[in-house]
């Protein structure tokens, strides 16, 4: 059937119609919200909410179908484009548009349209009460038309549209409460901080566009994947440069050390954005990015131990900071800082199958957790403190039973999702002789089960905090129910499709990927360690996971003498470690002092306007006050100095 | 001793200083303007001194535009002396400093 | 009939807007408020002559040199021509000054309430210096014209400016005045070094002696430098643009500073390309300057027209980063990046005055939180901004993109510090939209303010469509001026 | 001879009423001074032949431009002023300047006078007749002779306007 049906359609058109659906759709949605703004006329929820789902849900079936094709491709499992025009170009390069899709991009696509169709069934249900329902659907849609180029793209610079499209999303979502002026300037940090990124990203580009521009003939898409990868050699000399700075865009993107701070802020937008961009999707381009080009990475060694240790550093970083949060949405943010912090670690060591592994099964579980948490707070009348939760487990029960399944997938509880991919980053990181690296990220591992145990204890069990809101709203609403129980089961099965051959499995993915990426760079380990590793880590995070449950959800009184013992450490933590002081006193203070009052009020107020324009008119003035004196305004001064001049040019001609 | 044209030229060239000397020195603004009929007159003399004992006659006809002017001078001159007079009551040069830088 | 306006079209584009000048002139004082319409009409019409120009240009393109010219002897004794001619940058260029002008004067429709009429004429007598100075080729008869766009805006600011308007006119004028005297006086050794030429093309062939070029070129250099504005001579341009009515900011920031940009690419540059050479480092750390300067200062203006102002230093920088480059890429970026500056700041522009006619305050912390009260005028104001930030797949970004490419071939470190600036372009921007827009509203007199009507709908949708079709795709601009800049590339030796 | 001793009379007669005009404190007297002047003036071109511009002298300049002179004196009604020749600012160096040109061309007519007065043109017989006088003006002179047409209306509106009552 499907045949005949793609007798009627190229393949080319489907594939241009993944991104446009979904702009489609916002461009409707907004349409639809400006003009509701200045007529009597409201577009009913069900008809904005209809056009938001139904368009990323027909780009998810597409693009199954289109797996459906690339699976039976022989030998690229990939379809194609071409290029669709020319962007711009100098004499001897051009960049086109064209869309292509690889086993990397096909899976994150159908992580992206699934995910995304499922987190705008929730949001249907989750904003329906909102104001802006156009208005946020339209932003989401437009947010899964970018990332759709980001991924679909088959160049850097289209690549680059995305990635900056995705970040206006996110701004505009996370400021989507704007009278609330700490929402907007979460917004416009995370935009700003991701710029510094891109700035990064912009400056790969041009190194690689400079490398390849003598190999080129004319009209050559240069910056395309598929000509840098065929010509990767002529960028050794580049290599370790161009692959920092576009390192540096990931850090900003998939918010890694140095540039994860907007992160976290960002949950200011409506909880299912967090799901979706700030989870699922657009803080995993990074990874995307880095496995896009990892023929040009494995040329860079230093880089990837760059992204090793700055994954590491991330993912232990961020989870010592997730220990002590109040707010559920931080925990859980911080959370993500971690897991991509994995992925970058993943990478580093070369296992980029790996790291797309996590990223798939973390969009699962991590949309799930947020979705969940959303619920919660839904419930809860728009309360995040986990302080003043408490025993929602019987209010609350398919969210409670859905978070709890997804807390055990990223607490790496076989046989969930999070099992299978973490562990696999753990034994490659392991078996590439990265030992320290290994030992913290088991520990972050650890941490990771603690404080989502920890989350788990404070919001579900115990006795309901008397002082949080008094009425739990019971959830009834499906639109927001059907994507938890799917993601709930996409998080116990997703995880399935990379077992490991030495637990007996396939692992059809590292097959499926096998082709695009580079064959280990080291040698692989023992079949029987990975197996007992295997058994390792899941103890290990078991362990931590009960001494969580324990201490917050049994003896809450320990809890609070452990924090009292450690008061530094604590302070530290709860204050995450002054980064955004130090940021705030070491960059934003200075640039401003040093704009206002060295480049505005110095430079060109005094130094340009008052000393080199106003001295060469002081000057001129100087002379004019010698005019001056001669003008007394008494004619017959005039009249004298008529004569006189009269008399000096007889003379003159007469002698 | 036949009268020549230097003879002439040097009535005009008092004239002409006489004129000169009222400017400069008078204060009053109609006599100023006398003054400067004084030294237009010098001109005129000298014009048709010059016509005379070079045998043309246009030297006369250029007197005659003299005249004219000096008419246009003096009722344009003349209308600033009454203008200036309402504006300070008086036709005293000094009393003006409009012009002073 | 129609034979004799296809020869004649550029000079009938040129002089269009001066007949329109004519009735507007005779018009009553009673139905003063017919000039607009006298006005509008002639500008519309002479951005119908530019299209047809731009259509003729495709025709009768050739690949490298000038086409559609016009050429007569004006003072034959001195050898000065009325010489006209356009390649693909100048047509870009007039087709910029023919669109913005007819949405500066409806920009103004409500906005100018005192002499209409002069108003709307030295708007169209801008129009014919600016036409004619992209025009001209003719040493002296771009001098002309140069000279003519910058009188009648002295009076736009002067006259119909705001507060400090008379502080801000003079400073236009004497800045710009320097600059063109000195210019003056390199024209006059050009034209006797060269055997009293002031054709352009001819004088493209003629190679001047190094040491005379040097000095040339920087009385030229310093002329244009002036008018794009480059770091450290820009201090005119945020009071100008500040205390202009908004039509006058529109014209200044859309196409005035252009000219400047422009002169370097078809006057000092080709004409004295060893001089280039030695002083292309210090064009380039200028420009970077400029850059990183004007985004640093943009970003902690009270006044957002100043703020846009000096916005317009940092975009005019990438200009230049990419003409001084001699690249191919920066080159053509810098062409693109004129474009497209000239919508989004004009855009910009007229939405500052829009929100000005309403409030008549400028000061960001007069605002806070419109973008409830206003969502129609947001919308439009944080589109035009992120265009303006160079957001990917809005007009901005190719330019950007391009120069940034010239700029790193010519040297990395200039491509690396200048590609601050685009971050700092995203940090004043949004922290513009920010503290406008968002947030509680803070005035009550904003409370009610209204928000779009639709005469300010035309205003904007049109802008707002070209800078998502020059976003997506700017082939339509760079294919008519590739062929010359190979040319211009050409003649710079490269 | 008899030509030589009018010429000195007239002469001399022209120069002590142009003195007169110039140190005559009143105003009144000033302008009576200046008219035999002019009379005087107007002899001595009679004595060179020109005897239109003669007429015109007396007619214009004694006649219409005096009166005009005189009407205004009158219609200001202004006091004598006390002639001080040091009252002007810079006097001294006025006088000082005035006195060296003075002195100048005295010095020029004494020290050079001898072949500066018989070096003279000789006079030829042409009359400046009203006939010969008007025809060149009527004929070579005719534009520049209209064009003071229109200076002349231009002086009376420049006077009128000059000499109105400010508009309220």
């Amino acid at each position: 059937m499907i045949e005949q049906l793609l007798q009627h359609i190229s393949i080319p058109t489907l594939m241009c119609l993944i991104p446009l659906l979904p702009l489609l759709g916002a461009i409707a949605n907004g349409k639809m919200y400006l003009f509701s703004t200045r007529s009597q006329w409201k577009p009913s929820h069900a008809l904005s909410g209809t056009i938001a789902v139904v368009m990323p849900l027909i780009s998810f079936l597409i693009v199954a179908v289109l797996f459906y094709i690339a699976m039976g491709l022989e030998d690229s499992h990939s379809v194609s484009t071409g290029p669709l025009f020319t962007w711009f170009g100098g004499t001897q390069w051009a960049v086109t548009i064209g869309l292509k899709l690889d086993q990397l991009s096909l899976i994150m696509a159908l992580v992206v349209t699934g995910v995304g169709s499922l987190i705008h069934l929730y949001s249907v249900g989750y904003m329906s009460h909102d104001d802006g329902f156009a208005k946020y659907f339209a932003y989401l849609n437009l947010f899964l038309f970018f990332m759709l180029l980001l991924i679909l793209g088959d160049s850097l610079p289209l690549m680059f549209v995305g990635w900056e499209g995705v970040g206006l999303c996110s701004y505009l979502l996370i400021g989507f409460w704007f009278t609330d002026i700490e929402k907007a300037k979460a917004g416009k940090k995370a935009f700003i901080v991701n710029r510094i990124g891109d700035f990064g990203f912009v400056l790969g580009i041009f190194f690689i566009w400079q490398a390849l521009q003598p190999t080129a003939q004319p009209g050559d898409a240069i910056l395309s994947f598929s000509y840098i990868s065929t010509h990767a050699a002529f960028l050794a000399p580049v290599a370790t440069a161009a692959t920092l700075l576009l390192f540096l865009g990931a850090t900003g993107k998939s918010a890694q050390i140095p540039l994860y701070v907007w992160l976290p802020d960002a949950m200011a937008g409506p909880t299912p954005v967090s799901a979706l961009i700030h989870a699922a999707t657009m803080v995993t381009a990074g990874i995307y990015m880095v496995a896009r080009l990892n023929f040009l990475f494995v040329l860079a060694p230093t880089t990837l131990n760059v992204i090793a240790i700055v994954g590491c550093a991330t993912a232990f970083f961020a989870a010592t900071m997730g220990l002590v949060q109040d707010d559920i949405k931080k925990v859980l943010a911080y959370s993500t800082v971690s897991q991509l912090g994995f992925m970058f670690l993943a990478l580093g060591v070369g296992a980029f199958s790996v790291a797309i592994f996590h990223v798939m099964t973390h969009a699962f579980f991590k949309a799930l957790l947020f979705l969940g948490s959303g619920s919660v707070i839904h419930a809860m009348d728009g309360e995040q403190r986990l302080s003043m939760y408490g025993g929602l487990r019987k209010h609350l029960p398919v969210t409670f039973t859905t978070f709890l399944i997804g807390t055990l997938a990223i607490a790496g509880i076989w046989p969930f999702a999070g099992f299978f991919s973490k562990d696999a980053i753990l034994w490659h990181v392991y078996s590439s002789g990265h030992f320290w690296l290994w030992l913290i990220a088991t520990l972050a591992a650890g941490l990771t089960a603690f404080y989502m145990f920890r989350l788990v204890g404070l919001a579900f069990f115990g006795k309901r905090n008397p002082a949080g809101p008094h009425h739990v709203h019971p959830e009834n609403s499906v639109t927001m129910l059907l994507p938890l129980v799917v993601l709930a089961v996409l998080s116990i099965i997703g995880g399935w499709v990379g077992v490991p051959h030495a637990m007996g499995g396939h692992d059809h993915i590292m097959t499926w990927l096998a082709p695009l990426f580079p064959t280990a760079l080291h040698e692989a380990g023992n079949e029987s360690t990975e197996l007992f590793m295997g058994l390792g880590s899941m103890t290990w995070g078991a362990i931590w996971a009960i001494i969580a449950w324990i201490l917050y959800s049994q003896h809450r009184g320990w809890a609070d003498q452990m924090a009292a013992r450690f008061k530094r450490c604590y302070t530290l933590l709860v204050n995450l470690y002054y980064v955004d002081q130090i940021y705030d006193a070491v960059v934003v203070q200075p640039l401003l002092w040093f704009s206002r009052s060295v480049l505005w009020q110095t430079v060109d107020a005094v130094l340009i306007d008052k000393i080199l324009v106003g001295g060469s008119a002081r000057i001129a003035r100087l002379f004019g006050r010698v005019g001056t004196a001669m003008e007394t305004g008494l004619v017959p001064h005039y009249v004298f100095l008529l004569v006189l001049g009269s008399v000096v040019v007889l003379g003159w001609m007469i002698l | 001793m036949e009268i020549t044209v230097h003879h002439y030229i040097v009535i005009s060239c008092l004239l002409f200083i006489i004129g000169i000397f009222g400017v400069l020195t008078r204060r009053n603004l109609l006599i100023i303007l006398m003054s400067v009929e004084l030294m237009l007159s010098a001109a005129n003399l000298a014009l048709v001194a010059f016509s005379r004992f070079s045998s043309h006659l246009d030297g006369q006809v250029a007197v005659l535009f003299v005249f004219i002017i000096a008419a246009a001078e003096a009722a344009v001159g003349l209308g600033i002396v009454i203008a200036a007079f309402r504006h300070t009551s008086g036709v005293r040069v000094t009393s003006w400093k409009e012009l002073k830088g | 009939m129609i034979p004799w306006i296809a020869s004649h079209i550029l000079t009938i584009t040129i002089f269009l807007p001066l007949v329109g000048v004519l009735p507007i002139m005779m018009l009553p004082r009673r139905f003063e408020e017919g000039s607009r319409a006298i006005a509008l009409f002639f500008s519309l019409i002479t951005f119908i002559a530019s299209l047809a120009m731009w259509w003729l240009y495709q025709i009768n393109a050739v690949d490298n040199g000038f086409t559609l010219i016009e050429q007569h002897p004006w003072i034959p004794t001195l050898n000065f021509q009325y010489f006209v001619g356009i390649d693909g940058v100048s047509l870009l260029m007039i087709v910029l000054t023919t669109l913005l002008i007819p949405l500066a004067i409806l920009g103004a429709w409500n906005e100018i309430k005192t002499r209409r009429k002069e108003f709307m004429g030295l708007i169209l007598l801008t129009e014919v210096g600016l036409l004619g100075a992209f025009a001209a080729l003719d040493l002296f008869l771009f001098y002309v014209f140069w000279e003519l766009m910058l009188i009648p805006m002295y009076f736009l600011v002067g006259i119909w400016g705001g507060k400090h308007r008379i502080m801000a006119a003079m400073k236009l004028l004497i800045y710009t005045l320097f600059g063109s005297l000195l210019m003056l006086v390199a024209i006059f050794v050009v034209y006797a070094k060269s055997g009293y030429q002031m054709n352009l093309i001819d004088l493209y062939q003629m190679k001047l002696d190094p040491g005379i070029q040097l000095w040339c070129f920087m009385a030229f250099a310093l002329a244009f430098a002036i008018k794009v504005p480059l770091w450290p001579v820009h201090t005119w341009l945020p009071d100008a643009h500040t205390e202009a009515p908004t039509a006058g900011s529109v014209i200044l920031a859309g196409v005035f500073l252009k000219v400047g940009a422009y002169g370097f690419y078809r006057i000092a540059m080709p004409l004295f390309p060893d001089a280039v050479l030695q002083a292309q480092p210090l064009l380039m750390s200028l420009s970077v300057i400029g850059i990183v300067v004007g985004a640093l200062v943009a970003m902690i203006q009270p006044d957002m027209k100043r703020l846009i102002a000096y916005s317009s230093v940092s975009h005019m920088g990438f200009v230049m980063l990419g003409l001084a480059s001699l690249t191919t890429e920066g080159v053509e970026g810098a062409v693109l990046q004129l474009v497209n500056h000239g919508i989004s700041t004009g855009a910009l522009f007229l939405l500052i005055g829009i929100i000005y006619s309403r409030t008549h305050t400028r000061q960001i912390s007069d605002y806070g939180g419109i973008a409830k009260v206003v969502p129609w005028f947001s919308a439009a104001f944080i589109f035009v901004a992120l265009s303006s930030a160079g957001l990917p797949g809005l007009n901005n970004f190719v330019g950007e993109f391009l120069t940034l490419m010239g700029g790193f071939a010519y040297g990395k470190v200039y491509g690396v510090i200048a590609a601050i600036g685009v971050i700092l372009g995203a940090a004043y921007l949004l922290w513009l939209v920010e503290r406008v827009f968002f947030g509680q509203v803070t005035n009550e007199h904003n409370k009610t303010l209204k928000d779009l009507n639709p005469r300010e709908l035309t205003l904007l949708i049109p802008l707002m469509l070209l800078m998502v079709v020059f976003g997506v795709y700017p082939k339509l601009l760079l294919d008519p001026c590739m062929g010359s800049i190979s040319t211009f590339l050409q003649l710079m030796g490269r | 001879m008899i030509e030589a001793y009018l010429f000195y009379f007239f002469a001399v007669t022209t120069v002590l009423l142009a003195v007169t005009v110039v140190v005559q404190p009143n105003p009144i007297g000033a302008a009576v001074s200046l008219v035999g002047t002019f009379f005087s003036l107007a002899a001595l071109f009679v004595l060179l032949h020109a005897h239109f511009v003669a007429i015109m002298q007396i007619i214009l300049y004694a006649g219409a431009i005096m009166v005009l002179f005189i009407f205004v004196i009158m219609l200001l009604n202004l006091e004598p002023e006390k002639v001080k020749l040091r009252t002007i600012a810079g006097n001294r160096l006025v006088q000082g300047s005035a006195a060296l040109y003075l002195a100048g061309v005295i010095a020029l007519a004494f020290f050079g006078w001898r072949q500066f007065f018989t070096q003279g043109v000789v006079a030829n017989e042409m009359e400046g007749t009203i006939e010969a006088v008007g025809k060149l003006l009527l004929t070579d002179y005719l534009v520049p002779f209209e064009m003071t047409s229109v200076l002349l209306l231009v002086a009376i509106i420049g006077a009128v306007i000059l000499a109105r009552k400010p508009v309220e």
